[in-house]
């Protein structure tokens, strides 16, 4: 199969719904002749006109605010916020207004809105461009959150987020933009709720999204040489959650190694540990390990930077905690 | 308004009446703790929501605010489905999930009340260019207070809505208050109208109370708006006649200022007034329009009371799905 | 003892360290005249003046902002936002800036800020005017979290947070203003980190915090009637988190309950759960559970808005779950 | 700039050579991957940061931006402290913890670079009461993009300010663009300067190259605000010389209009004309100027290159204290 660059399955996947809707459009900074900051529109304004691609001033709260009111109105807009740091310009929009109007409005209106961001450190782009912020939305009923780590996995659900009726947080990931992986030229989409099993494994199951997909890899393969078989269960879709697919891998392995890059105190990681005990309790053979970022603003120097965030060795040495062989 | 028909000028006097009769039922019913919550009476402010609501039309859009009865029901909202969300029931415009703060009905093209000072403004520029895209002419009104005006959304929703020629008319109700908040102190120009040319669109600053103006006003600015010409901010004059809500007491109000407004700027009477003086009412046709009206609130006070609440089960079954 | 209503205590909090430190000053929304929408203010303006009890417009992220500025420049401000429904508005200038401008600037400035706010449902303010919004900041580094239950409690945690040299996200309920409880008239202050054991037992630890509080000394006496002794501990500040206090609690009881009335998803007592989880699993003889809210947006209807919450009956039930006599 | 003495021209034009020399070298250890991250050179904005740094006191507070170096060499910063912080070092201002955009130092009254475009303007508003509380005539300068003048906070900032008459001199560097969006295109109106009628406050609209046309707005506004006259807003008109940062070639933007502003607009050669023809100084001046403040920034390349990086055992407890 051939294979493409994740900022490259992105744009597929806005043109063939470009496409095949009228409805759907995009809206952000700098996504005009730009192209967005990670050039995932790249040529798009030529494509598709400015009426189509609309590039805006510096105003999150209005950015959002454009698309839940032409979501509202029969739209199926794509609003971008260039990092999800600057989402904190926005919740009122985001939590208030777009994740609660159709429950508020009792169903009378709905908000097809997909709001494409990035996050994640790893650029020495600091404490303000770095942050992992996925926790927040996980914890608002009504919105979705998807989190793909593969050009494959990318595309499919941006398909499915463009398609849905109902708000949508689609998180990217900085560092990930240019790798490569295999994206079929015939059309997909992939259902939100649906985990996939990145690799299967006896031992040990380790629970990893976006970027911590690729680290818990490296460590698998690590791992592998000391006889230890991991299973790695990427959710893709934080929520809805297949909870189903981390119970029946836990039930099977009696172990979970939960990994996110965003800081540990209040993160996902600690909700899935929390689920799992609660519903799992028997079939653990060991307490539940976490491996998630520091407690820390990320810093700006390269070391620290990186000291700040989970990496292969980190998901490693946690699984060695709780399997012995 | 020389231009428009007695019958709808009438028509407006009723929603007037309307809206005044069913703001001083909703007060009673909450002071008796059938509604609860919070409750934002527009009392006083009819003329803005009536003048503008009637210059546009039954596609067009409006967004509207925390006080926003009177919005809903100047652009035709059914009164029992009011009441009905208003004392909580299953019947109401949102099931009784959302009370006063959240009615919305899409087929009047009403995009929703909202519980945050100037959370809908952002939402109108959306729903503007869709009626750009859309490029049949339609145009949206949004609601705003004096005290929303100060808000950082204020201020990017009016520069996008202008960089994009969008079709969009601002009417900021300035009732001299936000909550305690004097728009006298808080808005550090002299009005809020004045503000639309930080935004390079026209700015109008009308006597809300007089619904003639309102009318006219709106007219224009959704006439420029559907020729292309791109937004407009009109600061509609007018005054909270209450305190914000039913258990304040307003004492940080000017007693004389109150006075006035009620005596010499009310919008119901006042309008009154003038169809009588046109010889299009008579004393005989108000009883009539008042006694329709009474019927109605009555009526959707009945409704409401005799309505289900919403099932406890039901909701478990719908929160999975949220 | 005398007893005396929460806001009170927080109005006596406010006027101690205003007499004993000029630099301490008072900002939010209708806080003059008004008194603040629940009257923790009550009469200030006029004994401090509107140079120390600031008036602001309708403008939450320069509140804060102010807050933040003066902060760096030598006052110690307390900021108010009305409801935490509105810190939306506020969360790049709590998050980017209050929370981080400490670490990133090399210590170099620092930021004195108390961030006075109120959450929780029971007023029939529905979905915007009612959440439980904790969470999102104990998930940021670089923000303290307080959210005391108790007219002793919020007095003298006010206080510590006054003199704090960080920036503290100080959490209220809205349904325990009127709340009575004892206070001593002599100054004092309770300081972070601390929990405080709200009720002692042997059989089951139930973790609560805020007006969760009350509803688990309800559950308590209710367990009590069936010989089942709950120790209740609230841990008063969320961050720091006497992490100590629960799992020496949890180690003597071997039963954890964690009650928060925030959503369940993502919410801190996830955290809780999957700390004590990795910390004490070897002492745990059941699986932790978790009483919090539904996920859903507050209902505005009395009665479901009442089923979207924690009570003493939930409590009841999860503690019966695990404990079996 | 009648009444300013020789030596004060003299350091204006060293300081603009400063940043000048500063900037070409940072771009270039950009390029050599010693320096990563985000770099948001001032090159071409120079006469703003010297003209207002220089028209108020080493009390007054200054709040910046992302595109914060020249703010802070012209508000005395010490470069190598600087540099030492763009390499990531442990002796930089930041620990090496906050690199380009969070530079900031307490005794020099700089409230800190910031990666949030307007992140800065609320907090000037802060800094703004402080000093009105203090009541010693400080002020403060808060320095914003064109771009950051569409985002919320720069309206709520400016109103408060307004409202509380608060010290504060806000600057728009009108550079002419927000990365890639150009501000004719983004901002409604004609001038961000114009924008200071909606806050009831002086606006200005200026040449930004021109540093005597700035230090003399900045010191009346200066003048009026510890007068207790409140705030103004100066828009000072500029040019960004490069792209957003070193790695974007700014294709979009209007070649004719870049070499125009190069050539005929370059505020560190006009400045270095005008004090030539004022018989100020002479070539022979500027060069020595040139090869101490070469030597500065060679020396402060060289103190970064030998600091140590941080220590990772110490981060590890210094989280622990967050
Ligand atoms: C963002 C936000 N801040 C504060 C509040 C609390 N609040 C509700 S209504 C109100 C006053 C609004 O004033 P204005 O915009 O003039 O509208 P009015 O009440 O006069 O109709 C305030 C402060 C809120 N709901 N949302
Ligand atoms: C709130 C926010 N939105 C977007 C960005 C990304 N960004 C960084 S600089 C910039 C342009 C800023 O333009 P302007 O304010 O004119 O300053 P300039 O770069 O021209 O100095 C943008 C969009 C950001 N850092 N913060
Ligand atoms: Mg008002
Ligand atoms: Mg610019």
């Amino acid at each position: 199969m051939r294979e493409i660059e994740y900022r490259e399955a992105i744009r597929e996947a806005v043109i063939e719904e470009m496409d095949s809707d009228e409805k759907v459009f995009l809206i952000g900074e700098d996504i005009g002749v730009y192209g967005g900051a990670f050039r995932a529109y790249k040529g798009l304004i030529d494509k598709y006109g400015p009426e189509r691609v609309i590039n805006t001033p510096i105003s999150e709260a209005a950015i959002i605010g454009a698309g839940i009111g032409a979501a509202l109105t029969g739209y199926r807009p794509i609003a971008e916020i260039m990092f999800i740091d600057f989402t904190t310009l926005t919740m009122d929009q985001i939590v208030n207004q777009a994740a609660k109007i159709r429950y508020m409005t009792g169903d009378s209106l709905n908000v097809p809105l997909v709001i494409r961001t990035q996050g994640g450190a790893g650029r020495g782009v600091a404490a303000q461009h770095s942050q992992s912020l996925e926790a927040w939305f996980y914890h608002v009923p009504g919105l979705k959150v998807v989190m793909p780590a593969t050009s494959y996995d990318v595309k499919g659900l941006l398909k499915t987020a463009i398609r849905d009726d109902n708000p949508v947080m689609f998180i990217e990931h900085k560092m990930i933009y240019l790798n490569k992986g295999p994206v079929p030229e015939e059309e997909y989409t992939i259902p939100f709720g649906k985990a996939d099993i990145k690799r299967e494994g006896e031992d040990v199951t380790i629970f990893a999204y976006s970027n911590m997909v690729f680290k818990s890899l490296e460590a698998a393969g690590e791992l592998q040489k000391d006889g230890i078989s991991c299973e790695i269960i990427d959710p893709r879709t934080l929520v809805p959650l297949d909870i189903e697919a981390i119970i029946s891998s836990v039930k099977k392995t009696g172990r979970l190694v939960v990994v996110s890059e965003a800081c540990r105190r209040g993160s996902v990681a600690s909700d899935i540990s929390a689920m799992v005990t609660e519903e799992a309790f028997d079939f653990l053979d060991a307490p539940i390990k976490i491996v998630a970022g520091l407690n820390t603003p990320i810093p700006y120097n390269s070391t620290l930077e990186q000291a700040s965030i989970p990496h292969a060795a980190d998901i490693v040495k946690a699984v060695k905690e709780i399997v012995k062989k | 308004m020389t231009n428009i028909s007695k019958e709808a000028k009438i028509e407006m006097l009723k929603k007037l009446i309307e809206i005044r009769r069913f703001e001083e039922k909703t007060v009673q019913l909450y002071q008796t703790a059938k509604i609860w919550g919070y409750l934002h009476p527009s009392l006083g402010q009819e003329a803005i929501a009536v003048g503008a609501c009637s210059a546009i039309t039954g596609d067009d859009y409006i967004v509207s605010t925390h006080r926003g009865h009177g919005h809903c029901i100047a652009k035709g909202a059914n009164l029992n489905l009011m009441m009905a969300e208003l004392l909580g029931k299953a019947t109401g415009y949102c099931k009784g999930r959302g009370g006063s703060m959240h009615i919305a009905d899409t087929e009047l093209k009403m995009l929703g009340a909202n519980g945050i000072v100037g959370g809908g403004i952002p939402i109108s520029v959306g729903a503007g260019f869709s009626c750009k895209m859309d490029g049949n002419g339609k145009v949206v009104i949004c609601f705003f207070g004096d005290g929303a005006s100060n808000n950082g959304v204020f201020h990017e929703s009016l520069n996008m809505a202008s960089v994009f020629k969008l079709p969009v008319i601002y009417i900021c109700e300035n009732n001299l208050y936000a909550i305690s908040m004097c728009s006298r102190e808080s808005v550090a120009c002299k009005n809020v109208g004045d503000r639309a040319s930080s935004y390079g669109m026209p700015g109008y600053i009308i006597d809300g109370n007089d619904l003639t103006e309102v009318y006219e006003t709106v007219k224009k600015a959704a006439d420029d708006a559907r020729k292309g010409n791109g937004p407009s901010l009109i600061e509609a004059q007018t005054y909270r006649w209450g305190g914000h809500h039913p258990n304040d007491p307003g004492a940080y109000k000017d007693k004389e200022e109150a006075d006035y407004y009620k005596k010499e700027k009310d919008p119901v009477v006042n309008f009154k007034k003038k169809l009588m003086a046109e010889g299009i009412i008579t004393d005989r046709d108000i009883d009539k329009f008042e006694d329709e009206i009474k019927k109605m609130i009555d009526d959707s006070v009945k409704f409401a009371e005799e309505s289900p609440e919403p099932e406890l089960d039901k909701f478990l079954e719908e929160v999975k799905q949220i």
